[in-house]
């Protein structure tokens, strides 16, 4: 499946939560393939950006220990429904994405 | 003639059901039995509400309970339920799609499958009539374990969420047979390790194997298909039915087999009046 | 003025970061240690832990899954700059870490794999100072399926 | 006396039995190679054709296919006499099986709720 981000952004008395799920596999790079047996090269996200009207509120850094489709739950002051929240990630192959969507 | 024969032939099988259920019990009846099953747990559980059943083992355990409702906040498999749309709603190459195979365009009828189709004298599973679906329509049939039929069935169970579970074993013998046949597989003891589904599920539901918790039987086909932490993806019942057996040391049968179909359709009957919750979250 | 050119250098700094994934860096060395003494040596240089009552992990004690272990982390600490949670036992314990903004409340969740029963540490940077509590959480084998 | 009597017919049922599996063993060592062959083929056959009922009864063991496996591993090594230990666990599992599916086809119904 592609990779995917899916966000669900609310406020309350300008208190956004933002939640998101990204479609990752997050291969740890020790796991061995069942059949072949070899290795299975490490992929995974090393760093998530959450912005706020095009700010940065929040960036994380990732270990292959957050799990496969990884769960993101956060909170910033400041927030307006109506806003916008940027997701974006970047993986250890340089592959990355990036999602828009608006605070309800 | 044609007739003649036809009939003798239902009479002869009918007369081989009722002596085989006779040798080992008064006769069959569904109503009765799920009228048994659902007391059996209501009693094992009296503090678990009956709707409860359909979360499996989150209705018996509460520390993995907490657990499965911090998933369920934004839970893995909303991205196959998606896909699962994408597909549903995607045309064959005939311009036809999946809706015009099933009543009300396949939107919130989960809780009717499986049912006895008594043209073809078999248990259809939704996720046959999917395929079913597809071979009339000049497609290939897709696998049956995972991937994209695990992410359409769990599309059409969320369009179906809160709907009660509705399998009729109409009072036909081939339906009786079939019926009786999933309870037989149900019951029985199989594999080197002589474990039945029903040693776990029935009588040791909610007691611990090696290090993991034994859910209850009521309840089990409401959530599927269900993506699964151990598989990091979505699965069919029918592939869950092949872990379990595996488990038992008994070598799994075919998805969407006979017996597995049959299995399905006897489990389901016992769950009827649950709410479909699919697709689920499980460890 | 000092603003824009802020702004500036982020943006500079992101690009660099899209065309040259390599050098961005941005991937703390911490994630490579084998040792939490090593991850707070590296992420948190020179700085000495202290146990807080105002710092909340929310861990289950038994795992039902290893691979999907369910973590939150708050504080009514102030100041905070940077949240960061370890899995001792993994070969490498770092698992996240978050850099706050004065913009962000102290307040995540995150889903963890653990390898096996393992104490979860929770870093905690404010006002300069470093926090943590810890917890155990119990991950045991599947079913029969081992 | 009786005890007695016991003892001597105890004695030469040992002896005996001694005997027996002393010939048997030198037997065994002329004979081996192609009676080893022969003997593993006769139990193999007997394995799969157990195999194929008892997945008729679609209530074969996990462990049936893997000692088949075993077996026929053993005998692509000319290993006859492991291979044909193999091929005789393989037959015991797949009888096994087969029992458990005859019990269990009258068995079910008491562990029925009513």
């Amino acid at each position: 499946m592609a990779n995917q981000i899916k966000i669900r952004a609310k406020q309350k008395d300008g208190i956004a939560t933002v939640k998101c799920l990204i479609s990752h596999i997050m291969e740890t790079g020790t796991r061995r393939d069942s059949k072949t047996g070899d290795i299975v090269p490490a992929h995974f996200i090393e760093e998530v950006t959450l912005k706020h009207n095009g700010k940065v509120v929040m960036t994380a850094n990732w270990g292959p220990a957050v799990s496969k489709d990884p769960y993101l739950s956060f909170k910033f002051k400041g927030a307006a429904s109506g806003d916008s929240v940027t997701i974006s990630w970047i993986d250890n192959k340089g592959e990355s994405q990036s999602v828009e969507d608006t605070i309800k | 003639m044609k007739y003649l024969l036809g009939a003798a032939c239902v009479c002869i099988f009918f007369v081989q059901t009722l002596q085989a259920a006779d040798k080992n019990m008064p006769g069959i009846s569904p109503a009765e039995d799920q009228k048994s099953f659902v007391e059996y747990f209501s009693k094992r559980f009296p503090s678990v509400p009956f709707q409860e059943f359909g979360n499996g083992i989150y209705a018996l355990d509460e520390g993995q309970r907490a657990q499965w409702e911090e998933i369920e906040q934004f839970p893995p498999y909303e991205f196959a339920v998606d896909a699962g749309k994408a597909l549903f709603e995607t045309p064959f190459a005939n311009g036809k799609s999946y809706g015009s195979c099933f009543e009300n365009g396949g939107i919130g009828v989960r809780q009717d499958y499986p049912y006895f189709d008594s043209g073809s004298g078999q248990v259809k599973t939704l996720e046959l009539a999917i395929n079913e679906c597809r071979e009339n329509n000049g497609e290939k049939k897709l696998k049956y374990k995972k991937g994209d039929i695990a992410a359409i069935s769990a599309y059409m169970a969320f369009t179906s969420r809160g709907e009660l579970l509705n399998v009729k074993v109409p009072d036909e013998p081939a339906a009786l047979a079939a019926y009786q046949d999933g309870m037989q597989f149900y019951y029985e003891k199989r594999g080197q390790l002589n474990f039945s589904c029903a040693d776990c599920h029935v009588q040791n539901a909610g007691q611990n194997i090696r290090a993991d918790s034994l859910s209850a039987a009521l309840g089990h086909p409401t959530h599927f298909p269900v993506y699964r932490s151990k598989w990091g993806e979505l699965g069919t019942l029918h592939r869950r039915f092949g872990g379990c057996n595996k488990n038992v040391r008994a070598t799994p049968l075919d998805a969407q087999s006979e017996s597995y179909r049959n299995l399905e359709y006897f489990l389901s009957y016992m769950s009827n009046g649950l709410e479909i919750n699919g697709p689920g979250a499980r460890k | 003025m000092k603003r824009r050119h802020f702004v500036s250098l982020l943006s500079t700094a992101l690009v660099a970061m899209a065309v040259l994934p390599k050098l961005a860096m941005a991937w703390p060395k911490a994630f490579s240690e084998t040792t939490t003494k090593g991850v707070i040596a590296q992420l948190f240089p020179g700085l000495k832990t202290a146990s807080s009552d105002l710092v909340t992990l929310k861990a289950p004690a038994i795992a039902e899954n290893g691979a999907v272990v369910p973590v939150s982390v708050s504080t009514e600490l102030a100041d905070v700059t940077n949240i960061s949670i370890l899995v001792n036992e993994n070969p490498n314990p770092l698992a996240a870490s978050f850099d706050m903004t004065p913009a962000s409340i102290p307040e995540v969740s995150t889903r963890l794999k653990m390898g096996k029963t393992t104490m979860v540490t929770v870093l905690v940077a404010a006002g300069g100072k470093l926090y943590s509590v810890e917890q155990e959480v119990k991950v045991t084998i599947g079913g029969c399926g081992g | 006396m009786i005890n007695k009597h016991k003892k001597i017919t105890n004695n030469c049922l040992i002896v005996t039995v001694f005997m027996t599996a002393w010939l048997g063993l030198c037997g065994s060592a002329f004979a081996q190679g192609e009676n080893m062959e022969s003997s593993y083929k006769q139990t193999l056959g007997l394995a799969l054709q157990a195999n194929e009922k008892v997945m008729v009864l679609e209530h074969q063991w996990t462990t049936v296919p893997v000692l088949l496996k075993q077996a026929e591993d053993a005998a692509g090594e000319k290993d006859f006499a492991r291979a044909n230990e193999f091929a005789a666990e393989a037959l015991k599992h797949a009888e096994l099986g087969i029992e458990q599916a005859e019990q269990q086809g009258q068995r079910w119904v008491n562990a029925v709720p009513r």
